[in-house]
């Protein structure tokens, strides 16, 4: 059985302290050119006494060109002065070509005009060196370049492969999120409109959260953050993900359901990983709101009209610490016009450019002016788009965590 | 974070100061080895001087309460105020450490 | 409330992007050593027409080590040639500080012996430039090795961050898998000795597997590997795992569970992502070893004391593709002196050094081999390490794709 | 992995050579593109000159599949031989796609 197949396509963890070193240049392709042989062979010793091993010659700047465009050489050695097309037309017409690897291009003069220097540099030169050739000066220019060179495309072809996997990576994290359409069938069912935001500090990130129908009355909603960010935490909100797809949402108790969440958790997190997550129920009939947090961030139940706000207590065990951890069913009144607001902590411990974060205080005073600027006409109420508005004129980026923010409105 | 590790004989004491925050991951991880490698049976981490913790400030010291549960020591958490004692408050620490005020 | 939060700990795609672009080095802090005033104010000119905006000055060589202590200069562009300390005393003293962060430094000189310019290089200096310098020049290189040093620093935080992340996620998904102990507890409980190899290809992979006690007779096992690896395949890994331990495992027919697994993946997974897996049951008061796959690797029941092998039936549609998908339950038997060899495609489909692949037969041909050179004494079969040193001896590394094997032995 | 597209009038036809593996992703991606840009009716992906794949591409091939079946079109995959014949049996890609032997 003869199947070749192809090599290493991805970036490993030796490849990235490869780059942190220096890397191996010995096997770069060096394109020499020189109208006078003696030069060509000097030049030579001196790079083969540096340990590069593709030495190529030009014999004039046609050559040089033709062979520019066959060998794709990392680093050109041009004379200037030569028959036929000299040195100045080899660098304007590389200029001209625009290859996508162009090389790295050491001219040799014997110019000491400083106009000529000068003329050389603009021409796109990356260096030059003043005949006669100095060799150490020779090698320590060419492997200067040729690291640079070799470092920068290692470097960015690493660089794609890993933009390219967090790009998807993100993706499938917005594909746990509640798309659109399951909203409008809530706010059509319910008569509750959620509204969400989210910025990301990072790649990847802990936070996330969710909503479920129950019944004709009831609606399931959480908002779950991991400690820290990056990909631990985003694997970890993969697997509690999972977790609650499988859990059974038709609970009573919102405390009961935390407790057993967290006996799961304490199965599956390394120690100092934890969750903090306020999830509960909104029974449209009952006109109330049953939750229990476990280290949430303080609910808020703001009213549209009056611009009133009553905190909710988000006191409780950080999910994944302690195995026999118990949680407190908490309750809120939710009645037309009232606003039920959760968020993560980057939202009140954001620096803003002053260093300072907006804290609880800060945040339930944007969130009384957002739910007083709200005339609710045709039930159109911007309240979030306002708020994260106030948030993002105050606070720049990049945040220094993931912020999620979501309201649910009584209509 | 910055922190001041002193033996009283009966107790070690780790005094930090300023934030405790994700970028500390290190500097704390420094900190609770040297109190691992202290045969103090009272190991007391002095949080008065702290002004603010993140989330990932918590699961630092819930990797301490962790590793030092399993050696023969008890760890103390003294002192938080402000923003720490109400992060504290939130998370119910107090029904994890043993936090003296 | 006056709280005040430090900034980004953590490296974005905006850093990412950054490497592969130009660094801005204008806030590079530059000192610029020479004992003619008049020299270094033209200096300054070139360097302020260059737009940099931190340059500092010595006027001898004990100023210049003096400032490059407090200063801790990117750049020192040097003088040789003056009173009391020269440059190269300089250059000496530099490298015996051997700083965490040592200055750049380009020489200036008028001196054109060939000596004197090697003796510069070899005392470490970066770069030189002669006397009278061209404005052109000095730019250049200064701009040069100011963005080689920004980048590679920039660089070398950005690596460690991210090399810490996915350490720290490797060990999480390291996690997944059986302990030693469990082990142990297995071979004691059932007489079926497991034993298991890893070697990534990458940082994170989509492997995984898992072996879990049904009752006093039967243990259940599966191995999955999610197609590609990096990032996504272990966010995918980690979801699937949280699945996995939720499930009834005490179910009788692998095919059912194979097929309730789909559904569910067929929710979560994006188009063209799926898992290959293949789960069984043991049964050790039957004998047999009751199996179900989604387009694994052909399991393989070899006989100890003979190196026969007889092969069971990897098909089946893969998970998460297509929602209704049916499985198959199948048989093998399973005796004392029996070994069941799992794999993931990688150890069938890793190049060797001429790009061959071993395939399926060439991997039986190695089975054949490890079970025919254990003699079985006291049990004590190191079938596993003898077959992956066949491999390792054939396939160099880093391999193209994760690879997880597994033996259960029937003792 | 290389690919020629013919369009035969009636059908368009896609011929891969090499292998299809993990590292193909982004001529594949380039490859369905075009496809979804033609609008003849039949599309066929001739793997009889591919002598690998592997599991990441079976994935790009279901691509291939997911996103075709979002339009008016049909998509064949026409003469795997060797390896990739016996991969396609395995993942029983007979139930999942139209394969022309």
């Amino acid at each position: 059985m003869d199947t070749r197949v192809s090599g290493q396509p991805f970036a490993t963890v030796a490849d990235v302290q490869n780059f942190t070193g220096t890397p191996d240049v010995s096997d770069a392709c060096i394109l020499v050119v020189d109208d006078i042989e003696l030069n060509r062979l000097l030049i030579q010793v001196h790079l083969i006494e540096e340990g590069f091993r593709q030495i190529h010659f030009a014999v004039d700047g046609a050559d040089a060109l033709d062979k520019i465009k066959r060998l794709h050489p990392d680093l050109v050695i041009l004379d200037l002065l030569m028959p036929k097309v000299d040195g100045f037309e080899v660098l304007e017409r590389l200029s001209d070509m625009s290859l996508p690897h162009s090389p790295a291009v050491i001219v040799q003069t014997a110019l000491s005009e400083q106009d000529e220097r000068v003329r050389v540099f603009e021409m796109g030169a990356t260096d030059l060196v003043t005949k006669p050739i100095t060799p150490v000066e020779l090698k320590a220019r060419t492997r200067l370049h040729l690291e640079n060179r070799f470092l920068l495309h290692g470097l960015r072809s690493y660089h794609e492969r890993l933009n390219r996997d967090l790009l998807l990576a993100r993706q499938m994290q917005e594909g746990l999120l509640p798309t659109a359409h399951q909203l409008d069938i809530i706010e059509a069912r319910y008569g509750v409109r959620l509204q969400h935001a989210y910025v990301s500090s990072d790649e990847l990130g802990g936070d996330f959260w969710g909503v479920q129908e129950i019944d004709d009355d009831r609606l399931f909603f959480h908002i779950t953050d991991f400690a820290g960010h990056g990909i631990t935490a985003a694997l970890n909100t993969f697997r509690l993900h999972s977790t609650l797809m499988q859990q059974d949402h038709s609970m009573k108790s919102p405390a009961n359901y935390l407790a057993q969440l967290n006996k799961h958790l304490c199965r599956l997190l390394n120690p100092g990983q934890f969750a903090t997550m306020l999830c509960g129920v909104i029974d449209i009939r009952q006109n109330s709101i049953t939750y229990a947090s476990a280290a949430s961030t303080t609910p808020l139940l703001g009213q549209l009209s009056t611009g009133n706000i009553q905190c909710g207590d988000p006191s409780g065990v950080p999910l994944g610490v302690i195995e026999d951890a118990v949680y407190e069913d908490r309750s809120l009144p939710f009645l037309p016009g009232h606003m039920l607001f959760l968020y993560s902590d980057a939202l009140t411990e954001s620096p803003d450019k002053d260093g300072v974060a907006l804290m609880d205080e800060g945040l339930q005073s944007l969130m009384t002016n957002a739910l007083r600027s709200q005339d609710g006409r045709n039930g159109k109420v911007e309240f979030l788009d306002d708020l994260m508005a106030a948030f993002d004129a105050r606070v720049p980026r990049p945040l220094p965590d993931d912020l999620t923010a979501v309201s649910f409105q009584r209509l | 974070m910055h922190y001041e590790i002193n033996n009283g004989g009966e107790s070690l004491q780790a005094t930090l100061s300023e934030k405790i925050t994700f970028s500390d991951h290190d500097i704390f991880r420094e900190m609770i080895s040297t109190m691992l490698n202290d045969q103090t049976a009272q190991q007391v981490i002095d949080l008065s001087a702290v002004d603010f913790i993140d989330s990932a400030g918590l699961g630092m010291l819930l990797l301490a309460r962790d590793e030092i549960s399993k050696t023969n020591k008890t760890l103390v958490l003294k002192a938080p105020q402000g923003q720490v004692k109400r992060m504290f408050d939130v998370a119910r620490f107090d029904t994890m450490f043993t936090i003296e005020h």
